[in-house]
């Protein structure tokens, strides 16, 4: 049953995804300015955007609609509950039974809806070329990613995330040649859907190719503080999410609480080993025209789908 | 009085009498009034029947049993709504100058004539007055069919004359061979040819002249059924005579003739072993629908249309009535009744709308129903009857023919499912723009009767969802008597 | 075998198979007057096959079919075709479909035909006259024949009646003439049959300006 | 006896729909009467109908046999758990649709109002006899009511052409299929000759009947749902059709030959093969694939629904297939996951679909116009309309936390299942094809977003859109309504499925209820919390504390002033709404990435064009591969049969003649 503890280490849990979110987003910047033997930006910078983005005045287009001024909210909201449902320091989530892998895929569906009708909603060329965009990446994507929750989700004989983590994380080591195929194909979804360099640049403005940038173009103020850091909550939570399937190492199990306390810097630590690998991956991939995109993606799926073969060929024994 | 006397003389006198003052003010009503009054006789008569069982008339020359007391009933039915259509519809074609008065006069002298013929034929115990009977019922429908004197009228009647009579020659040609084989056993008494003495000794007819006999008589009466490849008389008659003959020719002269094939298949069945007879029928049926079916999507002429479809049910009917069996029996008499009452109610309605636009041809005829919603749903609802749509009667005995012919001859199905597809496509294509659509037609100088097209369908569509119990016994003592 | 047939079915299988000569003589005969003539010919020795039945058995009824036959085949439906033909003006008939030998060639293909179908049926056959009903096919048969090679309407009247004059033949000798009233019946249908057809005829000049069935082929479906 | 109660009341209830059609023939052209009166009637009505099936749920089978039909087989009428569900759908879901109706049929355009009233209240009550009938005359005679009446409602405007083509298109099509459910029943029977579905259930088969019987049911059945590739009528039809009729065919309609199908494969036929359900998972696999991509590229609302329907329709399928496999190799329990998935899907497309045709029908009214290239921003006159619009979005693109994504949820949960088939192949195959339906749901959002951008937001894409307003009062009620009942599916599975479970006990023996009685009624767990679990009403809480939390936080924390200015648009010169994205433009990617899937043309602009013109027409291989040949057979079989009509009597002699001599040369016994 919920306990007092599993709800204080959820909340704790979301609160350390809100903080630590902007900082994962600073770092990956950071470390692609060393990349590229740039001087880096302060590694607060995130922080400082959204400080600043919030005490600005919201300037609206003239025939923005009210879907325009809900949007963020509700991407934010979703974004928040993505992380509350992904296991980042302990299995003991009260919030976790509330969705499993599949409906996590569908949260991040909800989230993208909404921002791509709002990058509709002003009805300016660039706004819906992102929609169109984000649609086209994301029917793409999501097939891929949910053929790797399939695949750990027979590992594990459950979609739950937190049961899929105790699975690899607790039960005898086995190595799971699968899991290679998975993780590879995971690693391809996150980089689109996170719009990152193959797929996206996150960097750019005034370009034709961008996608999540131009969705958001229209947006300004508080709004556009809640999509960045929205947008910051989906990378930690993609990030998390990567770390907990593959990494698994680490997470608390249940209500142990040095364990939580323990589990803390090891997730500062694989999350800074896994931004600046991002971080390294962006460098030297050169950004793809949007119709290679979905060759990527398919490459994705073919893995996702190789590794769920793999599985069923090898691994299960009839 | 005699119900029967009195069914058979008022078609004959008001037929002699209508020749001769057709052209009055009241000639119509006289007809009307004729026609019901047949009906009303074969009413009368039809009571007698089912409270008293068979009887005989003039001798044993007539012979009145369920199976031909309900093609009388019918055939007197249809014969009194088609004379109340026929009053608006006669004076409009007036107006509009395609009849002149003697071709009235002879019209309604003639339908009341054709009425009697047919009923005769339908009465009759001797199987010799039966072919008279089909033969005078040609001679009559001939006069109707050229009444309008065009080419392609005088075109139809004769081809229709020429192909009714040779095949009508063979019928004569299975009646005589007929007699040749009951004259072996009854003897040179003169009964040789009266049904009820040949239903007592159908088994020990001789099989192999029963057997060409039948062959003769198909053919024969086969032709005037409608039956392909003998029917080809049959659209262009129906297309170019005036519409109520089509509806009239349609609806009962090819129920009497398959009548008279039915009278014989009873014998041959007794004479012939291994449902001989039933085959033939069914192959013929078969055939005859499955070409009928392929005919209907080149079409042009809605009459022509709508006979081709008479073909169609014919075929059906025949395969039915050839599978024989109380229940096949049955579904082949409703469906027959079913095809009459709905096909009639079809020409009625296709009467008016052709001559609402003036035109036979489909292409120009359009948007029935905002010049006259009653006309264009008529014909609407009429041909999704006719194609066997429920909740109209027609699906009934087609569930039933497609039932049974699934139990027992599952091997047609296909070709039944087939030919009835290819109609309802080619058939339902072409009604529907007639019926939607913008208009093109005007008004007539005369209401359009359209009390006999909803008559009809009403009476479709209550046997289709419930048939009364009595008329279900009727039915079933009806289909017994066909073996 | 053929010493023991009495004269009487002798004679009347003499006219049956003169009947059938006429039968050929028609389908080949391409003049109208002389087709009429063959016919009513034809007609004669129906008459006098039925009456030669007649005085064999000695039934009444036969008496009266003979003269039906002979008033009505061999005078009055005769005379009314003679009177059409030359109000109409038909002298000869136009070249037939298929040539006349050839013609003649599937007569013969039919007629046997016919007996083979007639043979076992006339194995049956108690009455003296049982090779008729053979002969009587063949005839319907050469007559159906004549009316799908001719090209006009008079001809093909002539076929049809031609071929009532088997079935009569079939009807009065091989199985001693049908009940009176039927034939009384049949009569008068044929009668008014061609009286029918005498009015068409002057309807269809009319409207045609001849008599030749192929301007009647405008109502077909391809 | 309360136990007959509901089912007397259920054919009351069809029979007070029949009188209020009849009612309306009185005075047909009082569209005050007809719409004001009978239509709210006949949704109370449907309200009953719901009501009295919910109840019955769970209960005893109620057989009535009725004094109508044919002589030897009346009608009979049963009402079971599966007829139920399917009459609840019917009655809740035609409810709204009645309601909007009443707003809708205002002007009565086209066919009279009092007419359209008995078609459509025929409609209704034949629908409800569908489902209730219990033999194979009754179900014809129901099931070609329902074609008929909705033929005639898909022809109201008939002034058309292309209306007129699409319900003769209709008509054939569900006329065929009739014929195959016909030939089905047949094979049923077993040559008993006793056409009662009592006696059907009894019937032993051989394996190659049933097999056969299966076939020609997800043929016939097939072609009134709009499987691939019977599909054709349905996008001709709908946006033929009025909106509510679109709405109920889409939304009603098309689930009732789901539930003859699931009627004939799970109650009649006995035994199950597995490769039915391969079969149907294959044929449903490429329905809901074809469906949502040519869903994508249409230009037309109704049209893009329409093909959205054929795409659920192919979910639906792929879910049936999964039951008949697991059933065939009597994995029961997992089977009721599948059904569950079938039954809750049903219901769940009637809800959002009904609601989205609404709208549809609610934009039409308000701007007379049907392409998506001339609406847009209509977000701004018709808020109503388009956010009640956005449930059913949400719902359609199959996303949490409303009705359409729990049923897909359930259906990939039995997907996660079929490794544990005792079959070779299918442990392997059947997998991936969980992965295609992933893609359907995720190509679904993007037919939803573009059906929804294009529609309601961006600029105004013509200047008359100004003028459009909102829906009526009755039109708003209907429409909230459903969106209710999207909602609730959504947020309250448990519930509902607690309710399915009668019905998918019935048919398998099995069921989700034992599990789900364990957990909270707020916890959809159908095998085990730890298995898998789905609470969409914690979602939905979560998320919207959230977002009202972030607002107050923000609101209180920061000034939140509000400047309105023209569009910054990366700084371009703003356009007018032509520099918007068409409906042809949104869709480009998916014509590109899916081009052989397309049978298209296209009009490019040279570079020196004064008017620029592209032109993209998009249209459906099946009608090239599959219905013009037999068109053009049929056509080339009966130019050769009229050959036989050539108008020269010698000729017609001589058919005569040689039918004559066969006979007797040949035909001699």
């Amino acid at each position: 049953m919920i306990s007092i503890s599993g709800l204080l280490g959820q909340a704790f849990a979301i609160l350390l995804a809100l903080l630590l979110a902007p900082l994962l987003s600073g770092w990956v910047g950071q470390c692609r300015a060393w990349f590229q033997s740039r001087t880096a930006p302060p590694l607060l910078l995130p922080y400082f955007m959204l400080q600043k983005l919030f005490n600005k005045d919201v300037v609206l287009a003239h025939n923005a609609s009210s879907l325009f001024r809900a949007a963020p909210f509700v991407i934010f909201g979703c974004m928040v509950l993505a992380c509350a449902i992904v296991p980042t320091l302990s299995t003991d989530l009260p919030f976790a039974p509330a969705a499993d892998a599949l409906a996590l895929v569908g949260v991040f569906g909800l989230a993208r809806i909404f921002i791509a009708l709002a990058g509709m909603d002003v009805g300016t060329a660039f706004g819906s070329l992102g929609g169109r965009r984000e649609m086209l990446v994301g029917f793409l994507a999501e097939p891929a990613l949910l053929m790797v929750f399939f695949t750990l989700a027979m590992i594990a004989q459950s979609t739950s995330l937190v049961t899929i983590v105790e699975t690899l994380a607790y039960r005898e080591l086995v190595i799971y040649p699968s899991l290679a195929f998975a993780g590879i194909a995971f690693t391809f979804v996150s980089l689109a859907e996170n719009a990152r360099v193959p797929v996206d640049n996150p960097a750019t403005h005034l370009e034709l190719t961008m996608i999540h940038e131009a969705m958001i173009l229209e947006y300004s103020g508080r709004h556009l503080a809640l999509i960045e850091w929205a947008a910051s909550l989906k990378l930690y939570a993609y990030s998390c999410l990567g770390l907990a399937l593959f990494f698994p190492w680490g997470i608390a199990p249940g209500d142990n609480f040095f364990a939580l306390v323990a589990a803390i810097p090891l997730l500062m630590f694989k999350l800074a080993i896994g931004g600046f690998l991002l971080a390294g991956i962006e460098t030297v991939n050169a950004k793809l025209r949007i119709f290679r995109a979905p060759e990527f993606l398919g490459t994705a799926f073919m893995l996702a789908v190789l590794g769920l073969l793999v599985r069923l060929l090898l691994e299960v024994r009839v | 009085m005699d119900f029967f006397v009195l069914m058979l003389a008022i078609p004959l006198v008001s037929g002699a009498l209508l020749t001769v003052v057709g052209e009055r003010d009241w000639a119509p009503n006289l007809n009307i009034v004729a026609s019901l009054g047949t009906f009303l006789a074969a009413v009368g008569l039809t009571g007698e029947i089912i409270a008293n069982g068979p009887r005989f008339a003039f001798g044993e020359q007539f012979f009145i049993d369920s199976l031909n007391v309900f093609f009388v009933s019918l055939t007197a039915f249809v014969g009194l709504t088609t004379s109340i259509f026929s009053g608006p519809y006669m004076k409009n074609e007036r107006e509009h100058g395609r009849l002149s008065v003697p071709r009235l006069r002879l019209y309604k002298g003639m339908y009341q004539l054709f009425m009697f013929t047919m009923l005769a034929a339908l009465t009759t115990n001797n199987l010799g007055i039966l072919w008279v009977a089909m033969e005078a019922a040609t001679l009559t429908t001939v006069l109707l069919v050229s009444l309008y004197r065009t080419s392609a009228s005088l075109e139809a009647a004769w081809k229709y004359f020429i192909l009714c009579g040779v095949g009508i020659a063979q019928a004569l040609f299975g009646t005589i061979l007929l007699y040749f084989a009951a004259e072996r056993v009854l003897g040179e008494s003169g009964n040789a040819l009266l049904w009820t003495h040949l239903i007592d000794v159908k088994g020990s007819l001789e099989p192999t002249i029963m057997a060409l006999s039948f062959i003769f008589l198909l053919v024969g009466y086969g032709t005037k059924v409608g039956l392909a490849p003998l029917h080809n008389w049959l659209p262009d008659a129906h297309a170019e005579g005036p519409t109520p003959v089509s509806a009239v020719l349609s609806g009962l002269l090819l129920n009497v003739a398959l009548y008279a094939i039915l009278r014989c298949k009873v014998l041959a069945d007794g004479a012939l072993p291994n449902g001989y007879a039933g085959n033939l029928m069914i192959g013929f049926g078969l055939f005859t629908l499955l070409v009928a079916a392929f005919f209907l999507s080149r079409q042009k002429d809605v009459k022509r249309m709508f006979a081709y479809s008479s073909i169609e049910h014919m075929g059906l009917i025949t395969f039915a009535f050839g599978m024989g069996g109380p229940i096949a029996n049955f579904a082949g008499l409703l469906h027959m009744t079913m095809h009459s009452l709905t096909k009639s109610a079809i020409f009625f309605a296709v009467g008016h709308a052709t001559q609402k636009t003036g035109t036979q041809l489909m292409e120009h005829i359009r948007g029935l129903i905002k010049i006259n919603p009653l006309i264009g749903w008529g014909l609407m609802l009429g041909t999704l009857a006719i194609l066997g749509m429920p909740p109209f009667g027609v699906f009934a005995s087609e569930f039933m023919i497609l039932t049974h012919a699934m139990k027992h001859f599952p091997w047609a199905t296909p070709i039944l499912l087939l030919a009835l597809g290819v109609a309802f496509a080619a058939i339902f294509g072409k009604v529907q723009p007639m019926v939607f659509g913008e208009t093109t037609a005007k008004r007539l100088p005369h209401a359009p009767a359209m009390t006999p097209v909803f008559l009809h369908l009403g009476i479709v569509l209550m046997l289709g969802l419930y048939i009364p119990p009595y008329l279900t016994r009727w039915f079933h003592e009806a289909a017994r008597m066909l073996g | 075998m053929t010493s023991s047939i009495p004269l009487s079915a002798q004679l009347i299988n003499l006219f049956a198979a003169v009947i059938l000569l006429l039968g050929f003589a028609m389908l080949a005969q391409r003049r109208m007057l002389s087709l009429i003539n063959l016919f009513a010919l034809q007609g004669f020795c129906l008459f006098l096959a039925t009456l030669v039945a007649a005085v064999t058995t000695g039934q009444v009824h036969l008496f009266y079919s003979a003269g039906l036959t002979l008033a009505l085949k061999v005078l009055l439906l005769p005379w009314i075709l003679h009177r059409l033909v030359r109000q109409l003006k038909v002298k000869r008939e136009v070249e037939a479909l298929i040539n006349i030998p050839t013609t003649m060639l599937v007569g013969i293909v039919l007629v046997m035909v016919a007996f083979n179908v007639a043979l076992p049926i006339s194995e049956l056959s108690h009455t003296i006259t049982r090779g008729t009903l053979g002969i009587a096919l063949a005839v319907v048969m050469l007559a159906f024949l004549m009316m799908i090679t001719r090209q006009k309407a008079i001809s093909q009247v002539v076929g049809f009646l031609s071929m009532e004059n088997g079935l009569f033949l079939a009807a009065t000798s091989a199985t001693y003439g049908m009940p009176m009233v039927v034939e009384l019946g049949i009569a008068l249908d044929v009668l008014v049959g061609v009286i029918i057809l005498g009015v068409f005829f002057f309807q269809i000049r009319d409207q045609f300006d001849s008599l030749d069935i192929r301007h009647m082929e405008k109502l077909k479906d391809n | 006896m309360p136990g007959l109660l509901s089912l007397d009341l259920l054919i009351s209830a069809a029979c007070a729909w029949l009188a209020i059609g009849l009612a309306g023939l009185v005075a047909p052209g009082n569209t005050r009467f007809i719409a004001r009166f009978l239509f709210p009637l006949g949704a109370v009505i449907g309200i009953a109908v719901g009501v009295v099936a919910l109840a019955s749920l769970g209960g005893e089978a109620q057989v009535a046999v009725l004094a109508i039909g044919l002589p030897d087989l009346p009608f009979h009428l049963r009402l079971d758990n599966l007829s139920a569900v399917f009459a609840l759908l019917l009655g809740f879901v035609s409810a709204g649709i009645s309601v909007y109706a009443a707003g809708y049929f205002r002007d009565g355009k086209g066919t009279a109002p009092g007419l359209l009233c008995i078609e459509y209240h025929v409609f209704l009550a034949s629908m409800l006899m569908v489902v209730l009938a219990d033999d194979a005359y009754a179900f014809m005679v129901a099931w070609e009511c329902m074609a008929l009446s909705s033929f005639f409602l898909v022809t109201t405007d008939h002034r058309h052409e292309e209306i007129r083509r699409a319900g003769f298109i209709y008509l054939l099509i569900a006329h065929i299929g009739a014929i195959a459910i016909l030939l089905c029943f047949g094979v049923m029977t077993g040559g008993s000759g006793d056409y009662s579905f009592a006696a059907m259930r009894q019937q032993e088969l051989a394996p190659f009947w049933t097999s056969a019987a299966f076939l020609l049911a997800l043929a016939g059945f097939g072609a009134k749902a709009g499987l691939v590739p019977l599909h054709v009528w349905l996008p001709e039809a709908h946006p033929a059709a009025p909106s509510p009729v679109s709405a109920m065919m889409s939304g009603v309609m098309l689930k009732t030959a789901i539930y003859g199908l699931l009627r004939v494969s799970f109650d009649l036929l006995h035994s199950t093969i597995w490769w039915w359900g391969v079969v149907a998972l294959a044929v449903g696999l490429l329905t809901a694939i074809f469906g949502v991509l040519y869903s994508t590229v249409q230009s037309d609302m109704k049209r893009l629904l329409a093909y959205s329907s054929i795409e659920n329709i192919g979910l639906i399928a792929v879910a049936i297939g999964l039951t008949l496999i697991f059933h065939a190799y009597g994995m029961d329990a997992l089977a009721a996951l599948a059904m569950t998935a079938v039954l809750y899907h049903c219901l769940a497309h009637a809800g959002f679909k009904s609601l989205l045709f609404l709208c549809t029908g609610s934009v039409l009214h308000a701007t007379h116009e049907r392409s998506l290239g001339k609406l847009g921003g209509l977000i701004h006159p018709m808020p109503w309309v388009a956010w009640l619009a956005l449930a059913g979005v949400i719902a359609g693109a199959g996303l949490p936390p409303l009705s359409g994504f729990v049923s897909e949820w359930l259906l990939l949960q039995g997907f996660l299942f079929s490794p544990g088939l005792p079959h070779p192949w299918l442990n392997m195959v059947v997998p991936v094809a969980a992965a295609l339906v992933v893609l359907v749901a995720a190509l679904a959002g993007f037919a939803m977003v573009k059906f929804y951008g294009i529609i309601f937001l961006g600029q105004m894409r013509e200047p008359a859109l100004k003028d459009a307003h909102d829906a009526g009062p009755w039109e708003k009620a209907g429409l909230v309504w459903l969106a209710l009942i999207t909602l609730f599916l959504g947020v309250m599975p448990s519930t509902v499925i607690l309710r399915l479970d009668a019905a998918t006990r019935q048919l398998l023996g099995a069921g989700l209820a034992d599990t789900l009685n364990q957990q909270g009624w707020w916890m959809l767990a159908p095998i085990s919390a730890e298995r898998a679990s789905y609470e969409p009403l914690i979602v939905l809480v979560t998320i919207a504390a959230t977002l009202l939390l972030a607002r107050w936080l923000v609101r209180s924390l920061f000034h939140g002033r509000v400047r309105r200015g023209s569009p910054w648009d990366c700084g371009y010169h703003f356009e007018g709404p032509r520099a918007q994205d068409t409906a042809e433009g949104f869709s480009q990617p998916i014509r590109r990435i899916f081009e052989p899937v397309f049978r298209m043309q296209r009009q490019f602009p040279a570079a020196r064009d004064a008017q620029p013109v592209y032109n993209v027409k998009v249209e459906d291989h099946f009608w090239y591969w599959c219905y013009l040949p037999i068109a053009r057979l049929a056509n080339w079989i009966s130019a050769l049969i009229v050959t036989l009509q050539g108008g020269r009597i010698a000729v017609y002699l001589m058919y005569s003649f040689i039918t004559l001599l066969l006979l007797l040369l040949v035909a001699r016994p």
